[in-house]
Formats: C-alpha cells, sequence, structure tokens
C-alpha cells in the first residue's frame, strides 16, 4: 500500500490552506487542525513503511512539464532513506506542534504561526519524496522559505527580520550552486532521476564538479563551514520552529541530498573527501564556539552545525548507513534539547545562561529530560547519541584518514564539554538572579518525555544488540558490514566522561582548582570563540558591504553614464539646433541677400558652362 | 462568422467613442463604459484561448481582406501558440488595470477615452499578421501612452513622457526603414508575415544582419535590453499606477513578442550569428538590474529595474534557440507580465495611502496590513523565482536554455537570483517587517477593489506556477516549428 | 546721329540710377530717380512708344515720385542726413550684384541680337485703345479693381488712430 | 541700328543697380525707389521687345502700363505701411526691425 505516499505531503499542505485563509476564526482550533494532519501523515508513513517492508517501490503521478524533450514528471520515491526520514519528521514534528500549543499560547497570530509550521512539514515531506533533482530543488527553496517566514515570525523585532533574510540570502547562494549542479548534470548525463544515478558510468570531471555544486546546496542549507552564518541568527525565531526546523528536519535535509545522491559521489573519491573535510572543519569549528556562549538557543544551535558536520565526515569517509543512524538519532535529542530549552525560556523568559541556575528543582520533568539529552548527546553509552556516534568514528578509523578521526573525537570531547556545561550553569548551583520558574504546563512537557523516550531507545535499532537492524534497513545492499573495534569503542567512551568531567571541574567546583593564571593566559582565545571567529564580521565586511557600494556604484553609473548618454543626445540636438537659430536674424535684407545668393548659384549651376567659356 | 480578432481590437475603440459623447460631469458611467468595453474585450479573449486548437501550428481565427492594394497591404490578421498568451494577458491586465483606474479624479474623459485608445493598440499589436498593420499599431500605442503619462503623471511627468516618446520612436522609425526595406527586397513584394517568414530566410546573408540589427534596435528598447533600458525607470515612477501596470505588463511584452514573430523568423542567419552577442546583453541584463534595482530607494524604480532582470531571462532564453529557452522566454513574458503587473498594483496601494514611494518611509506594516502583507508576499517571492510559483518556471526554461547554448554565460546569470532574491527581501524586510513606522500608523488594509484587482494576478500566479503546463500547452507546437526550421 | 542720342540717354539713364543708390541723402536719392525715370521714358519714346513715354512721365514722375516725397518729408528726422545710409552687408551684396551683372551681360552677349531689325510701328494710339477694350478687358477691369482696393488698403493703413 | 542687345544690357545694369540698392540701403522709402528701378528695368525690356520683335497689338507696350499701374498701386501700400512702422516704431531704418524671425 504504497501508493498512498504522495498523501503525506498533501495533509500537511491542507492544513496549512485551512490555517491560512481561516485562520483568524479558528483561534485555537487551528493549532488541532495541524496537529491531526501530521499526525495522519504519520500514520500513513508507517502504513508506507509497511509497504516498503513488502518490497513495493517508488512510482510516478504525472508530467509536469517538458525539459529538453524529456518529461519531467511528478515522482515519488519510497525507498529505505526516504521513508525513515519520512517517519523521522512526522514524528518528529507531530511532538513539536503539541509542545507548541503551550509554547505560542497568547500569541497573536497564533494562526498564522500553526500554517507555516504546516507548511513547512509538507515542503519536508514533498523534499523527501521528491524523485528528480528539479521537484527537490522546488521543495528544498519551499523549505527555505517556511524557515525564512518562520526566523522573521517575531518581526516586529528588527534582529528577527535581519535574521530570516540573512538565513534566506546564505541558503539560497547554496541553492544556486546545486541549480548549477543540476544543469551540469543535465547536460551531461540527460537525465535528472535519482534512480538513474546508480548507471552513470565514468567519472570525467563534470560529474564531479556536479557533485561537489550539488553538496554546495547541501552546505547552504545544513550551515555548514562557509555558509553556517545563519543558524545562530535564525535563534530570533520561536524555539519550537528552531528545534523542528533548525534541528530536527530542515538542516537535515543538506545531508538526506547527499545521502541520496551518495551514488554521485562515489564516482570520484575527491567529493567525498570535501564532503569529509568540510565536515570535520563545521563540526570542530562549531563545537569550538559553543564552548564560551553564553545563550542557551545559540549554544544548541552551534551544537547543531557541529553535529551536521559529524554526520556529513560520516558520509564522507564511507559510513552512509553511519552518516543516516546519526542523522536518525540526533533529530530525537536535538529536538529534545531545544524543547527543553524553550521550556526554560518559557518559565525564566531570558536566553542568557549567566543568569540561569539551580532549575533543577523547580522544574522537574524539563530538568530531568534535559540530562537525558545531554547525555544523549555526549555519546554516554547506552543512550543513542553513543551509538550512532560510535558508528561515525569506527567508518573515520577503518577508511578515513587519520586526521577525520581524531578531528571526530575532538569533537565528542567537545560536545562532551559544552552540552555539560550548560546543564551544570542551567540545572545545578544557585541562581544567579531572582526569577521564579515554574514548571511548563501538561502539553510542552508530555512531548519533551516522549522525546526522551526516544532518545533513549533510538540507538538501539542501530547497536549490535539488534544486530545493526537499522544498519540492514538502511544499506538495501549498499556497502558491507562496518565491523566495530574496541578502541574505537573505549576511545568514545572516556572521551564523553573525560569532557564532563573537566565541565564539572570548571563550572561546579567553581575552578578552585585551576589557578587563575591559565585562564587569563586563554582570556585571547577566549574573546576569538565568543566572537564566532569574527566569520560573521568578515563575511560582512568582504561580501556583503563590497556588493552593495558596488550596487550603489552601478546605480550612479546607470545614472550618469547610460541615462547620459540619452540625455546627451538629447542635449545635442539642441546645441545644434542653437547653432542654426543664429542663421535667423530678423533682418528682412539678409533674407533678400540669401535670396539674391541663392538665385545666383542656382543661375550659375544651370547655365555653368555656358557663361564660363572665358 | 463572428470576427472574434476583429472585434478583440475594436470593441475598446467603441468605448471610447461612446465615452466621448457621454457629459462630461457623470464621470462614473465614463467608468462604467470604460469597464465593459474592457471586460467584453476579457471575455473574447476567454473565448479565445477556449476554442484555441494548440496541436494547430497554422493561425487560427484569421481575418482576411484587402486594405491598400497599391502596396499589397491585407488587413490579416491572426492568432498563434506565441501570441494567444500575450493576446489574453493584455486582455486581462487591460481590465485589471481598468478597475484600478477608479481612483483616478482628474480629466475622467480624457483619461478613459486614451486609456482605451491604448487597448486598441496593444491587442492590435499581437494580431496584427500584417507588417504595416502591425506597424501602424505600434505607433498608436505611442499617442495614448505619451498623453497617459505626460498628463496624470508623477512631478517629473513631462520629461519622462517626452523621453518614452522619443526613445520609442527612434526605434520604430528604423524598423519602418527595416519593413520598406524586407517588403522591396521580398520579389511577389508582400508584407504578408506569414509569406515573409518563408521567403525572409532566404535574403542575402549581409542584407539579413543589417534587417535584423534594425529591427533589433526597435525591439531592444520597447523589452529593454541593457543600454536602451534608461527611460523605463523615469517611465514607470512618473506614470500612475494602472498605466505602469500595462507598461510593465504589456508593453514590455510588444518588444519580446516582436523578436519571436519577426526577427527570429525572417533572418534565421542572421540570428544564429546574433546568438551570443543576444545572450551576453542578456545576462548583463539580468545581474545589471538585480544589482541597480539593489541600490534602490524608490519602490517604483525599484520594479523597474528588476522588470529589466526579468526581462534579461527572456533574452537568454531567446538567445539560446532552443525550443525549451523559447519556451522559457515566451512563458517568461507571461508570468513577469502577471507578476509585475500585480507589484505595481501594490505599489499604487501603498501611494495612495502614504503619497511617497520612499521605502525608508514605510516598516512594520504587516502588523496592521495582514492582506497587503500576504500579497505583498506572494508577489515578490513569484518574482525573486521561488518555486511552485509562476515567476520560476520561466527562469528555469531560460536557464536550461541558455545553459545548452552558452553554460558560462547561465552561470553568471544564476548569481543574478542570489542577487534577485537579495534586494526583493531587502524591500519585504523594509516595508512589512521591523518596528511599525509610526507615521504609517493609520493606514487601512486593501479595501474590496484592490483586493479584486490582485486575487485574479495571485491565483494565476500560482496555478501557473503548479501547472505550467496550462500555458506551455498553447506555445509549445508554435515554439517547435519555430525552433525545427532554425 | 540717332545712334549718339541713344548712348546719351542710356549713359544717364545708368548715371542717374547709380546716383540714385548710391546718394546720402533719401531726398536727393528720389531727385535722382525722377531723372532717372525721365531718361526711361526718353528711351520709350526712342522705341517709337511716344504713348507709354507720356504715361511713364505722367504717372511716374508725376503721381509716384511726388507720392515718395511726401514719404520722405513725413517720415525725415531733423539732422539724420548724417546716419549712415548702407548696412553693414553693402560690400557683400555688391559683390552679388555685380556678379550677377556680369552673368546678364555674358547671356546677352553670346546672343547675335545683331539680325534683329526694329520693324516699323504697325500699331497706332487706337488699335492699344481699341486691344485694351477688346482682348484685354478682364486684365484691364481687375487692374481697376486693383487700384481701388489699394487706395482703400492705404487709407485704413494710413489712418491715424486715436 | 542699335541692336536689341543694347536695351537689354540697360535694363540688366538698372536691374543690378536696383537688386544692389533693395540689398543695400537703410532706408525703407530708398528700398521701395530701388524696387522702382526694377521695374523700370523691366519695362524697358518688354517696350524693346515689342518694338523689335513687332508683337501685333503692341502688347509689349500694353503689359508696361499695366506694369507702371500696379507700380503705383504697389508704391503707395508699401509708402502708407512705412509710415504706419514709422508711427510705431520711431524709425524708418530697416535693420532695426529684426522681429520676422522665430
Amino acid at each position: 500500500m504504497v501508493k498512498v505516499a504522495h498523501l503525506i505531503p498533501l495533509f500537511p499542505f491542507l492544513a496549512f490552506a485551512v490555517n491560512i485563509f481561516f485562520g483568524r476564526r479558528l483561534r485555537e482550533a487551528s493549532a488541532l487542525i495541524s496537529i491531526i494532519a501530521c499526525g495522519i501523515s504519520a500514520v500513513l508513513s508507517l502504513v508506507v513503511f509497511q509497504g516498503l517492508q513488502a518490497g513495493e517501490g517508488s512510482y510516478s503521478l504525472g508530467t509536469w512539464l517538458f525539459l529538453n524533450g524529456k518529461p519531467l514528471n511528478f515522482g515519488v520515491t519510497v525507498d529505505a532513506l526516504s521513508v525513515m526520514m519520512l517517519l523521522v519528521v512526522t514524528v518528529v514534528a507531530t511532538l513539536i506542534k503539541i509542545y507548541s500549543v503551550g509554547y505560542m499560547h497568547g500569541d497573536l497570530r497564533y494562526s498564522r504561526y500553526f500554517a507555516y509550521i504546516s507548511l513547512f512539514t509538507a515542503s519536508m515531506l514533498g523534499l523527501v519524496l521528491a524523485d528528480n533533482f528539479v521537484m527537490l530543488y522546488i521543495f528544498w527553496e519551499g523549505v527555505g522559505l517556511c524557515s525564512y517566514l518562520l526566523i522573521a515570525f517575531w518581526f516586529e523585532r528588527p534582529a528577527a527580520a535581519k535574521a530570516g533574510l540573512k538565513a534566506f540570502i546564505t541558503t539560497r547562494i547554496g541553492d544556486t550552486g546545486l541549480l548549477i549542479g543540476i544543469l551540469l548534470l543535465l547536460f551531461s548525463t540527460q537525465t535528472l532521476y535519482f534512480s538513474e544515478l546508480k548507471n552513470i558510468a565514468g567519472d570525467d570531471w563534470i560529474l564531479t564538479l556536479a557533485a561537489i555544486l550539488i553538496f554546495m546546496g547541501a552546505v547552504g542549507k545544513s550551515a555548514q563551514f562557509p555558509l553556517h552564518v545563519w543558524l545562530p541568527d535564525a535563534m530570533e525565531g520561536p524555539t519550537a520552529v528552531s528545534a523542528l526546523i533548525h534541528a530536527a528536519t530542515m538542516v537535515a535535509a543538506g545531508v538526506y541530498l547527499v545521502a541520496r545522491t551518495y551514488a554521485l559521489f562515489i564516482l570520484h573519491p575527491l567529493c567525498l573527501e570535501i564532503v569529509a573535510l568540510i565536515g570535520g572543519i563545521s563540526a570542530l569549528l562549531a563545537a569550538s564556539i559553543a564552548t564560551v556562549n553564553n545563550d542557551i538557543k545559540r549554544v544548541l544551535a552551534y551544537s547543531t552545525i557541529s553535529q551536521l558536520g559529524l554526520m556529513m565526515l560520516g558520509l564522507g569517509v564511507g559510513g552512509y548507513a553511519a552518516g543516516t543512524f546519526h542523522l536518525m538519532t540526533h533529530a530525537f535529542f536535538k529536538a529534545l534539547l531545544f524543547l527543553c530549552a524553550g521550556s526554560v525560556i518559557h518559565s525564566v523568559h531570558t536566553q542568557d545562561i549567566q543568569k540561569m541556575g539551580g532549575l533543577l528543582s523547580k522544574m522537574k520533568v524539563t530538568g530531568a529530560t534535559f540530562i537525558i539529552g545531554t547525555l544523549a548527546i555526549a555519546g554516554v553509552p547506552p543512550l543513542s547519541g553513543f551509538w550512532s556516534k560510535d558508528e561515525i568514528l569506527t567508518a573515520a578509523w577503518h577508511n578515513g584518514s587519520p586526521v577525520l578521526f581524531w578531528l571526530a573525537v575532538a569533537t565528542s570531547f567537545l560536545t562532551a564539554f559544552y552540552m555539560a556545561r550548560l546543564i551544570f550553569l542551567v540545572l545545578f548551583g544557585k541562581p544567579r538572579s531572582e526569577m521564579h520558574p515554574s514548571e511548563s504546563p501538561k502539553t510542552m512537557t508530555v512531548p519533551l518525555i516522549i522525546l526522551a523516550v526516544f532518545a533513549v531507545f533510538a540507538g538501539f535499532i542501530g547497536s549490535p544488540l539488534m544486530h545493526h537492524a537499522f544498519q540492514e534497513f538502511i544499506n538495501e545492499g549498499h556497502g558491507g558490514e562496518v565491523v566495530a573495534s574496541g578502541f574505537v569503542i573505549g576511545l568514545s567512551i572516556a572521551v564523553s566522561l573525560a569532557g564532563i568531567g573537566l565541565a564539572y571541574l570548571f563550572y561546579v567546583l567553581n575552578n578552585k582548582i585551576v589557578p587563575s593564571g591559565i585562564r587569563a593566559q586563554f582570556a585571547w582565545l577566549h574573546q576569538l570563540l565568543l566572537n564566532k571567529y569574527y566569520i560573521d564580521e568578515i563575511y560582512d565586511a568582504v561580501f556583503v558591504r563590497p556588493c552593495m557600494r558596488f550596487c550603489d556604484f552601478l546605480f550612479k553609473f546607470d545614472a550618469v553614464v547610460v541615462d547620459g548618454l540619452v540625455n546627451g543626445a538629447g542635449a545635442a540636438v539642441r546645441a545644434v539646433s542653437q547653432v542654426l537659430r543664429w542663421v535667423q536674424t530678423g533682418l528682412v535684407q539678409n533674407y533678400l541677400l540669401v535670396q539674391v545668393l541663392g538665385v545666383i548659384l542656382f543661375v550659375l549651376t544651370l547655365l555653368g558652362k555656358l557663361c564660363f567659356r572665358f | 462568422m463572428f470576427p472574434l480578432l476583429s472585434s478583440l481590437i475594436f470593441f475598446p475603440l467603441v468605448g471610447a467613442l461612446l465615452i466621448l459623447f457621454l457629459p462630461k460631469k457623470n464621470e462614473s458611467l465614463m467608468k462604467w463604459v470604460a469597464l465593459a468595453a474592457t471586460g467584453a474585450v476579457l471575455v473574447l479573449s476567454i473565448l479565445l484561448l477556449t476554442q484555441f486548437n494548440y496541436h494547430n501550428v497554422q493561425m487560427q481565427f484569421v481575418e482576411n481582406a484587402v486594405w491598400i492594394p497599391q502596396i499589397n497591404a491585407w488587413y490579416f490578421l491572426g492568432v498563434d501558440g506565441l501570441s494567444v498568451a500575450l493576446v489574453f494577458l493584455t486582455a486581462l491586465l487591460g481590465f485589471i488595470a481598468c478597475v484600478a483606474s477608479w481612483g483616478i479624479a482628474q480629466r475622467v474623459k480624457e483619461y478613459f477615452v486614451l486609456y482605451l485608445l491604448l487597448m486598441t493598440g496593444m491587442t492590435g499589436t499581437f494580431i496584427a499578421l500584417d507588417l504595416f498593420l502591425f506597424y501602424i499599431f505600434w505607433e498608436v500605442v505611442l499617442i495614448p501612452m505619451y498623453f497617459l503619462i505626460g498628463i496624470w503623471g508623477g512631478p517629473r511627468r513631462e520629461y519622462a513622457a517626452i523621453k518614452f516618446f522619443l526613445y520609442t520612436l527612434a526605434g520604430s522609425v528604423l524598423m519602418l526603414v527595416a519593413i520598406l526595406v524586407t517588403y522591396f527586397t521580398a520579389n511577389p513584394h508582400t508584407l504578408n508575415m506569414v509569406e515573409l517568414a518563408k521567403v525572409a530566410p532566404a535574403f542575402d546573408f549581409h542584407l539579413q544582419v543589417v534587417l535584423f540589427l534594425a529591427f533589433f534596435v526597435a525591439f531592444a528598447i520597447k523589452v529593454p535590453v541593457f543600454p536602451f533600458h534608461t527611460w523605463l525607470p523615469d517611465a514607470h515612477v512618473e506614470a500612475p499606477t494602472p498605466i505602469s501596470v500595462l507598461l510593465a505588463g504589456v508593453l514590455l511584452k510588444m518588444g519580446g513578442y516582436g523578436f519571436f514573430r519577426i526577427c527570429f523568423p525572417f533572418f534565421k542567419d542572421a540570428a544564429h550569428y546574433f546568438a551570443l552577442p543576444l545572450a551576453v546583453l542578456g545576462v548583463i541584463g539580468i545581474v545589471y538590474g538585480a544589482c541597480v534595482a539593489m541600490a534602490q530607494t524608490d519602490f517604483k524604480k525599484m520594479i523597474a529595474y528588476s522588470s529589466v532582470s526579468h526581462m534579461g531571462f527572456v533574452m537568454l532564453g531567446l538567445a539560446s534557440l532552443s525550443a525549451t529557452g523559447f519556451n522559457g522566454a515566451l512563458l517568461e513574458m507571461f508570468n513577469h507580465g502577471v507578476i509585475t503587473g500585480g507589484m505595481f498594483l501594490l505599489v499604487g496601494v501603498l501611494y495612495d495611502r502614504a503619497h511617497t514611494r520612499e521605502l525608508s518611509q514605510f516598516g512594520g506594516l504587516s502588523a496592521n496590513l495582514p492582506v497587503y502583507a500576504f500579497f505583498l508576499t506572494i508577489c515578490s517571492l513569484a518574482s525573486l523565482g521561488l518555486p511552485g510559483l509562476s515567476g520560476f518556471v520561466g527562469e528555469l526554461l531560460s536557464l536550461v536554455g541558455g545553459f545548452g547554448a552558452f553554460p558560462r554565460l547561465t552561470i553568471v546569470a544564476t548569481f543574478g537570483l542570489i542577487i534577485t532574491a537579495g534586494y526583493f527581501l531587502y524591500m519585504l524586510q523594509r516595508v512589512l517587517l521591523g518596528p511599525l513606522n509610526l507615521n504609517c500608523a493609520k493606514y487601512s488594509d486593501m479595501n474590496g477593489r484592490e483586493i479584486f484587482t490582485l486575487v485574479p494576478l495571485v491565483v494565476i500566479t500560482v496555478v501557473v506556477g503548479i501547472f505550467p503546463n496550462t500555458v506551455l500547452k498553447f506555445q509549445a507546437a508554435a515554439i517547435q516549428a519555430l525552433v525545427s526550421s532554425f | 546721329m540717332a545712334d549718339i542720342i541713344f548712348y546719351i540717354i542710356a549713359l544717364s539713364t545708368c548715371l542717374f540710377a547709380f546716383l540714385t543708390v548710391a546718394s546720402r541723402d533719401v531726398f536727393h536719392s528720389a531727385v535722382w530717380l525722377s531723372l532717372t525715370l525721365l531718361s526711361v521714358a526718353a528711351i520709350y519714346f526712342y522705341l517709337d512708344a511716344q504713348f507709354l513715354g507720356v504715361i511713364q512721365v505722367l504717372v511716374y514722375i508725376g503721381g509716384i515720385i511726388t507720392l515718395f516725397i511726401f514719404a520722405i518729408k513725413l517720415t525725415a528726422k531733423i539732422g539724420d542726413k548724417t546716419i549712415q545710409q548702407a548696412n553693414e552687408q553693402a560690400l557683400l551684396s555688391g559683390l552679388a550684384a555685380f556678379v550677377f551683372f556680369i552673368i546678364l551681360f555674358k547671356m546677352i552677349a553670346l546672343h547675335p541680337w545683331a539680325e534683329l531689325q526694329p520693324q516699323a510701328p504697325v500699331f497706332s494710339l487706337e488699335d492699344i485703345g481699341k486691344s485694351m477694350l477688346t482682348t484685354y478687358v478682364l486684365p484691364f477691369e481687375f487692374l481697376s479693381l486693383l487700384l481701388l482696393a489699394a487706395m482703400v488698403g492705404a487709407i485704413v493703413i494710413g489712418k491715424v488712430r486715436k | 541700328m542699335i541692336p536689341l542687345g543694347f536695351f537689354i544690357a540697360i535694363s540688366a545694369v538698372m536691374f543690378c543697380i536696383g537688386i544692389f540698392g533693395v540689398l543695400t540701403r537703410r532706408n525703407a522709402i530708398a528700398v521701395l525707389m530701388s524696387i522702382e528701378l526694377i521695374l523700370n528695368a523691366a519695362n524697358i525690356n518688354l517696350v524693346a521687345f515689342n518694338k523689335y520683335l513687332g508683337t501685333p497689338d503692341g502688347l509689349g507696350q500694353i503689359f508696361a502700363l499695366f506694369v507702371i499701374a500696379i507700380a503705383a498701386a504697389a508704391s503707395v501700400v508699401g509708402l502708407v505701411l512705412i509710415i504706419a512702422i514709422y508711427r510705431h516704431g520711431k524709425s524708418v531704418f530697416v535693420d532695426e526691425y529684426n522681429l520676422m524671425k522665430w
């Protein structure tokens, strides 16, 4: 019963339409509509999951338009990767929508929020189901649009408006790369269908370039190193949005794209190296920044960039199953962490962790789930984070270069460190500013608990306990089984515990042990990290401002030169006519004289031969 | 049978004459007569669409009558895949702009007479298949447009009107010369475009190059292509809203249509010869238009430059000489007409309330003008080529066609996409988002009439965006025939 | 002998014509003009056009020249004799007139006028009168109309408006 | 006998002097006088050709008569105009009136 797959994106889209047009009248009911729509999609995804188990595959709906003479049609791909994504997206989206009921309570544009969230879910599901590049591109930009609308949801705040613009432009740069990649691919292999990617032969440089450009699109969307600047600013939007879009689903679309077109990347080893390298750099860079950041949501944003970097690294080193597995587990515990942060912000109304402290006693459920999430992401066994991160480390250990492996290990260490730091500053110790936190309402804590359960048990399906069920499911005959190595497992556990210990040392014992000298000596590093390596300022100085100046120059050029030519032509005509005006003296005798001269000339030309014999 | 095309052209003329006889005082009657005339034209054009058989490549609804036997000029009307969409666009925008010009208070009688004369000229240009008739309708459009900008325009209206008039006239003078040369070189001296399309490709190459250039200048000024575009921002900024809707929505397409109907089919070798320069101009237009639009502070001027950028895509599609490119170019023209028409209406809505077009004067309008925010967001997103809306499909096809012929140039064109997204969102941010600008606090949201003018445009944008075949199926056969002969 | 008379008359005509144009004072040039007209009348007599000569003296010298003198007296301001009479394009127009004369003279010189002999007058004054009222009655009547119009026009233009 | 050429020569001389006068003289009345000269030059030709070609009913002379009459009418109107201009512009010099231009 796979034929029902194309209905999955349809229900959230209908919810969007209903909410947009009848939103104001529905008020609270709009939330209900979008939750129900998302629930139906989740159920349908399960149905499709069964269908996939029974062996049914992709199918096509109809022709959209003719491109270069060949029909381009609405296709629906149903394979392990897309079904996995379907399940993850629908489950997480439903939970976050339930959570949003509480979080967005009292907002005056309540129905519009749920409309945008449903539109986002619809485009994300559409993206996952697309079976050719153009369809993917369409939903890809649709998802970008929803992220723009939701980041700038509280548009009264100028920061939110700027962040929305920044997000859309940066992702648009990546999308242009993707578009060029698609064009290159179209003209070199005459086909845009993912299913036909497998049987592309040869690895001439055009295909490598196309793969790298497509990866550029993924870099833009998953906020990897060069184009990561928009994600931290995207935290201006509501936290539920950050949880859904900027943690679990949209940013994962980049990883999904690389996984979906993996056949293209395998063709040439250079592509995989670039993917792994960019992943590694983003991971380490983001993790380092997260260790000093004081805004709870920005820490989690950088953590997302870092984890995505790990996934890219996993894919880059050939760990197709490892990358996708981490993608799945990360969606759950990162959504959990964001929702906990949201619940904390909801009750204390500030995002600065310097002002927080000792919240565990007041917010029991949020605190507990927060700790579970942190342990999961830090990679403490037996939670899900451990299993998926371990898969990546083993893949990096076996067929990645040592640099990549140690990069991944360093990132894991830093991850453990900054997450533990977050926990100690927010939940433990004494409250550093007077606030009266209270536990969030039921609609917010129930999704937290469910997500916590997922965060704990999601890892097992990929663990040796269930003999790597997830890998078999996802691989469907891709690569072979990666043999786990004891050394790697031991190392990753040690690293996680060391990270947590160090954080404990720093933030709970209030660094009585660490002499202040060292801290002073590392002050410049602290400052550098706090300002995010000044990347934002560099981009502004190198790209944004020169571009604006260039545009102003072009406008002046247009007004002076091109318009000048036109007005110049007008002025030239007027100048010539000034000269001719001089001839009109107004004296009758001048005109008579000219007439006589005219007659003479006329007679001369007429009778010239006769007269001029002498 | 019922002369559909002639009535399409002459209904507005009849309306204009009717208005002339109405007493000067009751202006509302004039408005209703004008609305009836443009409404009738719209109904007829929809009828035309339904009865149009898009598999047949030949001219349909042909009307042919002797007109000036001495110079073998016939009153020859016909519609085929290339022009049917544009005729519908003209009728639609004509009707909508007529509704939008309900607010005109100054000299209403002259306004509507000139407006209907303009309608006649525009529809005629797309339907005429005799070079002489085409040229007449081409000129008929100029005069009313000159007066409409010159009298009802903004502060610098005379300058803008004169500049527009002289610029276009200069082009059309060249075209007249080219028409005459074509007329005399074709051995059974004929002005009939269909015959010429068969005879003209056989002209000597150098003659073709010269004629192509002459026609190119006339149409390039109208499109406008990069160096000839400076009249557009002035004309748009000074023209009243309904007129700039027509100016952007229809007049720019006359240039593009000219390329499709005259330049490319007649002078095929010259077209091949000029393909690269055309593509270069198109790409410059895209990037240049986008950059200059980014630097604008005047709302209307920004949209005028964005039109230059969008028409750059049309030129790129044309220059690719491929079926996809041509389809993209024609579809982009239709989409651009609908979207930019909507954008200008929205600027008009804001101008009626704020009496200024400076973007810095607005801010945070989304708070108390939600309906306006909805429409402006959709039109802007369609303009910046968001997939799912019609702007994207036209640009995608043009880019694919362009990429096939000039890969490197098209890559430069895609950078234009980034800048386009930049300035449109920057505009949205300055107008809709951010804290509410105090002197905009008392603006009322869009009234029924304004919404009525925008709803059809937005519906078309979304429908064509999701099902592009609704428009593509009309033009596919005709373009295939045109391209196969290249 | 008759030739000498002709030469004298021709010379006087040209001299007086030149003086008419070249004299500084308008009144003097009016006088020279009347003398020129007189010599032209003499030429008419020489060409056996006696009636015309008389008319020339009566109408032209008697009528038109007196009108000119009236006009001169009406418009002459005291002491304006010293004002320079020729305007700044005198040189160029002189040259133009001279070139024109040269062309005419060359054309005249080309043609062999010699064989053309003056015929005896075959018509008399009555014939002119008869033909004036028979064959050319139409121009004659129009002429009267024209003179009337000229008079009325002159009166209307000349009237001093309050 | 005097060949016809001499008469035409005289009329040519008068004609050119007349032209010179019209173009050069600043006083309007002098211009009118020069015009009279030109008309008389034409008359001489008329009468001379009439005499040498022996036109039947003295057409040349009749024509000359008409020319004289019309010349009279012309100079009357001319003079009145000059007086009217003089009364208005206080000057009879032609080169002080330069209204006849764009």
